[in-house]
């Protein structure tokens, strides 16, 4: 510590009493698994994202109104282009470094919510949710919802033709809610679309209200994980119940996480100079009543998109209001998915009757219900993303698109079922042949544990 | 150990790897070439590549035929550009009877003996068209009014259902592009001279030019789909995860349990 | 490397670093254990110097049910007048006295319901205080307690809710704009760059995107124009609407999700939609043959006027784009 | 407390075990003093900015274009005007709610800067700056610079012909440093005045300065909780070691409830009142037009008025421009705030305290001499600075010249203060003195250390 840093800490000390708490945070004990560090991953990628995104606003502007572009850009230099794409434009091609920092930002934010869906798996699959972390776990789910509405917003604003179409898909599911939606639609878009409120809205969404959210529920969660301490994974000889195992925060843990953000940082330089990520250049500005074939939305919106993409034809009037396929596809379905992910800590406490506190994690195979339950979701989650790249498929193989769509839609119907009740029936036979049971509280899974361990 | 510190190194091969397959999946860098007027004029070589490869099926008249195994149509007053386009795609002589999949691709010289050479026999209709290169940025409005929708807003091509797929009209021939729009082959609608004037269509090949050479970064990649993007977000992630087994010191999960030691650690 | 010494884990109570090194437990109480403080009677780490315990007092309460009424009241007005476009004067003077009028209440009840507590607190607080949760002292209740207290809740939730109407405010009503577009009888087509039309600008099997003259680049306007080569168009096609045999106007806003319909399959008249591949039949008014929807594409009424340009006949029949009501 | 609410607490205690921690916040101390109240009706003011703020950004526009206007305002209908100040009149006029919220808005922000400087001064006087709290007087300082930007920053988003005005202003002031200034005009301004100076000030007002403000406000607030209020003396309570005072449960709860309440009703009863922030009749930004009386915002009043009286010179110095604005504009702020960050310390020097004793008990303003001159004496000045901006407004008052009015103020702004300080200092001596005199503690809660006179004998003695 050199002499500078220990006067300025002492005459701090002096004045906060720093000592105490502070020795309390060097302390905290932090389980050492890799699987513990996707959690870390989402986080600091958010801290790049708002490093990177910071400086992007400095060149963006969030308006639709058409300017003449001046630049280096020969396709469209001197041409009228909306304010937003103009921005975008000059900011690769004129801004040093713009580009570049543009991929940072999109590639960042796929780690961002790739990592914060994978983090949202282990919790699920090892129960790290059951009680006391309930509340934790809700806090998450609200926080993997407000990184898709980031990720949404920001893929909308630079106001390409692509980022025209999704905008324009999300204000038809918005018309498409019951009685409402037509006022709906019209509160957040300020008008029919497309509006020019639209845009400058997208920004405020995507620069402050979301990040504001996102900080504070970030913050929460991070706060209810020190009370709570860690779960952490079963350790021979350890009573995980009483005690947490792990790396204190100074020095190991810190020494890890400032590896990890620094790697991650490179990473992401790297990736954004190797792929074109958000590069929406050739694609040209959003014009109404364009659109260009195999038009996608990002990643980790393939769900919604492939859900509206096969689903059958439906529309009829009922009670005096219209359900259609893309209400059902595009609202009801995602709502039911987020309802079963928000629900499932208390069926499954409710179902086993499990009493007390856990904090040891368990294996997914061994509590038969979680299992069959996650593997459905997400096994459907994940057919629904592969029916999006449906024409990208025909194309390749060279089958029919009509062919592959109703192969989706067979699929989507039948295959999730399946795997679940095989998931199921398999994971209640590997109990009996391993004679256990699932165990009531966390003594009773320790005893288990520790059996198994005599057998061994 | 050993093996984990491999891991992130064969992740980027991996990147690496899967950056080319897209390149690939994106058709690459295709042929550019120059054309001329066709003349009206019989040439004995035209007359045999005539004979040799389309006087079977559309007979020595070129008027074709109508029965069910042979149902190749008249030739007599098509558009000359048609019959260009067909033999610069290489469609006809077809390879397999049924008048489907690509046949040889003619050289030039044959192509353009034989198309004079029917011209001439047959009365051709409409001139060959060899816009020279105009103005991308003009191409690239034009290209997202009327071609965008099918090909794709980078000329990518996609599908249009029914089986139909449409194809990649990236760094091809200025004539195939130009003479396409006008006579609207197999699935594809006509453009007339209202819709897209000649120039424009000059405009387009252009824009198509720039759409060839665009290459974003050092792996040679253009824009890409979301889907292909996708894929590298994957990637991407995995990388992160096995940064994440490297780093962190506990690889396993649930480990198997072992005979508890001394220290008694129950509850 | 663990050794084990219990550890509360509900408690930030000690340094798990001294644990696993076998130093002595020390809480972080140690220093503060040295001062005493005066014994005002220790209570739950407050020391309560002295405290007045209110007087139930009926003028009190009724002062908190006027207030609460009031801010409720205003609460109402303030919503109302906003969304009713009262002048500003109005909903906003709402606004002001039922904030204050909540103010009074909220001030009045805690004068009456709770205890006015002076209390010492040590600068070191002792780490280690009893975990109970008695009341810091009993009151008695107030008269009608529970009816305030619901008052109270009443008017912070009508403030609440009166609070939330400038939502109403983020955009117009839409009133029928969705269900109508901007084509009426006499209305040209003209191409995206303002050309108006003539039926022979369109070759067989070509199509093309036109507007209204007078609202190019209007979303819901958007009309693609098909030249159908294979078949004549045929019922449930309009024919009163088609020029000369083979030229057919569709609304090009798709009624699934609302993307334009842009692409023609020339060799079965198929239109189709490149998001979601919802395919229309072109020769029989567009029904759809494939794909997620359930609606066919609108057909412009159209004809054309003296001078030989296309022109719309009037509005669409049916709704035009994706589901909603 | 209702069942539902009762359920949902024991469920989160049962986890959380919220009870204890619980305890600690509620029963935290609040001395019991109106001075106290100045920081949270900053506070307060701040949060209803961030609310009616959120409202007003899903209808401003942070653009200069071009932008044709059609609605209800007559006096623009079918005009063409520049997108930010088109979405003004649009909010005034055809948004509902939109005025008043825009006038809340800014009736917010004139009390937030008011209830800042208020509480500073209060700091500044009471001694609560003093050891061990300089930190937190430093953060505070941050912040009152902070909201002075973010007021600024907000007033030019309107790019009405006064927001034109006072960036010109902006633009000449950064301009005017000594070698770099050309470059601050273009890091600030993006290039050429204006150029992309309104998405810039858009992104400064509603994200970066509000972002940075919360930050600090949460380590202000988290240092207060950790070092204790400071408290005025009080007979028969060591204050050096006790605060004594309300619980935050319930009494102060219910103060702040009433407080926050209460600055809302003013806020939206003066927004109805007052036309703050009408701009109709100002017009929007033009390049190279200008209105007479252009003012700034009265709490630049005393910058405007240091560039408007004192004379202007130019001098050439090793190549660099040493102008009136650069003496002005720049370093006389500049200096002032140094001198705030620097007080805690000077006043340690020059009263003599021993820097290793902590002070946790207020002493009155005039008790330390050296204080009362300086605090008071600056005050005076900017007071004066201040004074001297609406020099314009007097001379048409009274009917004199602007000149003369203008050579008043050039002396009055040095004279005042020097006068204010002499004044102070030797009232403060003789109340001093007067203390010492015998049967005068009583007041004084003198059960020392540090009762009321400061934690030290020397400056007493």
């Amino acid at each position: 510590m050199t002499p500078l840093f220990a006067l300025l800490f002492e005459s701090l000390d002096e004045r906060l009493r720093l000592r105490k708490p502070g020795r309390k945070v060097l302390n905290k004990v932090f389980p050492d698994n890799w699987s513990f560090l996707l959690g870390e991953v989402a986080l600091f990628s958010f801290v790049l994202l708002v490093l990177t995104g910071v400086l992007l606003t400095m060149f963006y502007r969030p308006s639709t109104d058409p300017v003449t572009y001046q630049g280096a850009m020969s396709l469209y230099e001197g041409r009228e282009l909306p304010a937003a794409f103009e921005s975008i434009v000059r900011m690769s091609y004129d801004v040093p470094g713009g580009l570049f920092f543009r991929r940072v930002h999109r590639g960042a934010s796929h780690l961002f919510i790739a990592t914060t869906v994978l983090h949202m798996l282990r919790v699920l699959l090892t129960g790290a949710f059951r009680r006391p972390r309930e509340v934790n776990y809700h806090v998450g789910i609200v926080l993997l919802m407000l990184t898709f509405a980031a990720g949404f917003t920001g893929y909308s604003l630079p106001y390409d033709a692509l980022a025209g179409t999704g905008i324009r898909i999300a204000y038809s599911s918005l018309l498409s809610l019951p009685y409402v939606g037509e006022q709906v639609a019209y509160w957040i878009f300020g008008g029919d679309f497309p509006t020019g409120n639209m845009i400058p809205r997208f920004f405020v969404f995507h620069v402050l209200m979301i990040p504001a959210l996102l900080v504070g529920l970030i913050t929460v969660h991070l706060m209810i994980m020190v009370r709570q301490r860690h779960t952490q994974f079963p350790r021979p000889g350890i009573d995980g119940h009483r005690f947490v195992l792990g790396k204190p925060m100074w020095p190991s843990q810190f020494a890890l996480s400032t590896t990890l953000i620094l790697w991650i940082a490179g990473l992401l330089s790297a990736a954004a100079v190797l792929i074109p990520w958000s590069d929406v250049l050739l694609i040209g500005p959003y014009v109404p009543g364009e659109v260009g074939n195999n038009a996608q939305p990002d990643w980790f919106l393939f769900w919604l998109e492939g859900a509206l993409r096969v689903f059958p034809p439906l529309e009829f009037r009922m009670l005096g209001m219209t359900v259609s396929g893309a209400f059902v596809a595009g609202v009801v379905l995602p709502g039911a998915i987020f309802a079963v992910l928000v629900a499932y800590p208390f069926v499954e406490r409710r179902f086993y009757q499990l009493e007390g506190d856990w904090h040891v994690l368990q294996n997914p195979l061994e509590i038969p219900l979680r299992a069959a339950v996650s593997v459905g979701t997400f096994s459907f989650v994940l057919l629904l993303s592969a029916a999006a790249t449906n024409d990208i498929l025909s194309r390749m193989t060279g089958i029919p698109i009509e062919a592959i769509t109703w192969f989706f839609r067979l699929t989507c119907a039948f295959v999730p079922p399946a795997l679940a009740a095989g998931f199921w029936v398999y994971s209640t036979r590997r109990l009996a042949r391993k004679n256990m049971t699932v165990p009531r509280n966390e003594a009773e899974a320790s005893n288990t544990y520790a059996a198994k361990a005599r057998e061994a | 150990m050993s093996r984990a510190r491999l891991l992130p190194v064969a992740a980027w091969a991996a990147v690496a790897v899967a950056a080319a397959l897209a390149w690939l999946a994106a058709g690459g860098p295709g042929p550019a070439g120059a054309v001329q007027q066709a003349p009206a004029e019989e040439t004995p070589r035209g007359d045999r590549l005539y004979t040799t490869h389309c006087a079977r099926c559309h007979g020595a008249d070129g008027r074709g035929a109508t029965d069910p195994h042979n149902r190749a149509p008249t030739l007599v007053g098509m558009e000359a550009a048609r019959v260009d386009l067909v033999l610069r795609t290489g469609r006809m002589p077809p390879a397999d009877p049924d008048g489907s999949g690509r046949g040889r691709s003619w050289s030039d010289r044959d192509r353009e003996a034989l198309v004079a050479h029917m011209t001439a026999l047959f009365n051709l209709e409409g001139p060959l068209l060899g816009p020279e290169p105009g103005d991308p940025a003009v191409g690239r409005e034009v290209f997202a009014t009327h071609c965008a929708a099918c090909h794709g807003y980078t000329g990518d091509g996609g599908v249009a259902g029914g089986g139909a797929i449409v194809p990649r009209v990236v760094g091809l021939d200025p004539a195939v592009i130009a003479q396409a729009a006008r006579v609207g082959p197999f699935q594809m609608p006509r453009f007339a001279e209202g819709q897209i004037s000649d120039e424009e269509l000059g405009d387009v090949v252009a824009y198509l030019d720039e759409v060839a050479v665009e290459q974003a970064t050092p792996l040679g990649l253009g824009e890409l789909n979301p889907v292909f993007l996708s894929a590298f977000a994957a990637l991407l992630t995995l990388a992160m995860i096995l940064s994440c087994l490297f780093l962190a010191g506990r690889v396993t999960m649930f480990p198997d349990p072992e005979p508890p030691p001394d220290v008694d650690g129950e509850t | 490397m663990t050794e084990k010494r219990p550890q509360q884990r509900d408690e930030g109570k000690g340094s798990r670093r001294d644990t696993e090194r076998g130093a002595p437990d020390r809480g972080p109480g140690d220093g503060a254990h040295g001062r005493q403080a005066p014994d005002h009677g220790a209570h739950e780490g407050l020391y309560v110097v002295g405290q007045h315990i209110p007087p139930p007092s009926e003028v009190n309460d009724t002062i908190v049910m006027g207030a609460a009424i009031v801010a409720g009241l205003s609460a109402v007005v303030f919503a109302v007048g906003l969304l009713a476009g009262a002048g500003t004067g109005v909903y906003g003077s709402a606004l002001a006295v039922g904030l204050l009028a909540m103010a009074i209440a909220v001030r009045r009840y805690f004068a009456a319901a709770y205890p006015d507590i002076e209390g010492l607190e040590p600068r070191e607080l002792p780490d280690a205080d009893p975990d109970d949760d008695e009341p810091v002292t009993e009151v008695p209740p107030v008269a009608r307690r529970s009816l305030l207290q619901r008052m109270l809740v009443g008017a912070a939730t009508l403030l609440g809710l009166g609070l939330a109407a400038p939502v109403a405010s983020l955009g117009p009503s839409p009133g029928d704009a969705l269900r109508r577009t901007h084509w009426t009888s006499g209305r040209r087509l003209v191409t995206t760059d303002g050309r108006p039309l003539r039926p022979d600008d369109v070759a067989t099997g070509g199509i093309s995107t036109v507007w209204p003259e007078d609202a190019i680049e209007v979303e819901n306007s958007a009309v693609i124009l098909v030249r159908l080569s294979q078949s004549p168009p045929q019922p449930p096609t309009n024919l009163d609407w088609v020029v000369d045999d083979s030229l057919v106007a569709y609304s090009k806003v798709c009624t699934h999700a609302g993307c334009p319909v842009g692409l023609f399959r020339e060799r079965d008249d198929a239109l189709f939609c490149p998001c979601h591949q919802s395919t229309f039949d072109a020769a029989r008014g567009a029904v759809p043959t494939f794909g997620p929807t359930a609606r066919a594409l609108p057909q412009l009424p159209m004809g054309v006027d003296d001078d030989g340009f296309l022109v719309a006949l009037g509005d669409f029949a049916e709704q035009v784009g994706p589901a909603f009501g | 407390m209702t069942p539902l609410f009762r359920f949902l607490f024991d469920a989160l205690d049962a986890r959380l075990r919220l009870r204890k921690p619980g305890r600690a916040v509620v029963n935290k101390v609040f001395p019991k003093h109106w001075s106290f109240l100045l920081g949270e009706v900053a506070m307060f003011s701040f949060a209803i900015l961030v609310a009616t703020g959120l409202f007003l950004t899903m209808f401003y526009r942070p653009s200069a274009e071009p932008l044709l206007y059609t609605g209800a305002a007559q006096l623009y209908e079918g005009r063409t005007l520049p997108a930010a100040y088109a979405s003004i009149v649009e909010l005034s006029h055809d948004v509902r709610g939109g005025l008043l919220f825009r006038r809340m808005h800014r009736g917010a922000a004139y009390l937030f800067m008011f209830a800042t400087v208020a509480h500073l001064l209060r700091i500044l006087l009471t001694g609560a700056f003093r050891r061990p709290r300089e930190v937190n007087t430093h953060i505070g300082t941050m912040m009152l610079i902070l909201v002075i930007a973010l007021a600024y920053t907000g007033q030019n988003l309107v790019y009405d012909l006064l927001a034109g005005s006072s960036l010109r202003i902006a633009y000449a002031t950064l301009a005017s440093v000594p070698l770099i200034g050309d470059w601050l005009v273009v890091w600030v301004f993006g290039g050429e005045f204006p150029s992309e100076v309104v998405s810039r000030f858009f992104v400064l007002h509603i994200l970066i300065l509000p972002g940075l403000l919360t930050g600090l406000l949460v380590l202000h607030l988290a240092l207060v909780a950790r070092q204790r209020h400071t408290q005025f003396p009080r007979a028969g309570v060591d204050g050096q070691r006790y605060v004594v005072g309300e619980p935050l449960w319930p009494s102060q709860f219910a103060a702040s409830t009433t407080l926050v309440l209460a600055v809302g009703g003013l806020v939206a009863a003066f927004s109805v009142l007052v036309p703050w922030s009408d701009v109709d009749l100002h017009g929007p930004l033009r390049l190279g037009q200008a209105s007479n009386a252009g003012h700034a915002e009265w709490w630049l009043f005393w910058l405007q008025g240091a560039i408007t009286i004192f004379p202007a010179f130019e001098w050439e110095v090793l190549g660099m421009t040493i102008s009136h604005m650069l003496a002005f504009n720049v370093v006389l702020p500049g200096a002032l705030f140094g001198l705030l960050f620097a007080y805690p310390f000077l006043e340690r020097r020059l009263a003599g305290y021993d820097p290793d004793l902590d002070n946790h008990v207020c002493s009155r303003p005039l008790d330390v001499p050296v204080r009362a001159a300086i605090v008071l004496g600056v005050t005076a000045f900017v007071g004066m600075l201040t004074l001297a901006m609406t020099n314009d407004i007097v001379a048409r008052g009274l009917r004199v010249s602007v000149e003369s009015v203008m050579w008043f103020f050039r002396i009055a702004v040095l004279a005042v203060p020097a006068v204010v300080a002499w004044a102070a200092y030797a009232r403060s001596r003789s109340v001093l003195r007067r203390r010492r005199a015998p049967g005068a503690a009583a007041g004084s809660g003198g059960d020392a250390p540090g009762g009321a006179a400061p934690a030290n004998p020397k400056v007493s003695a």
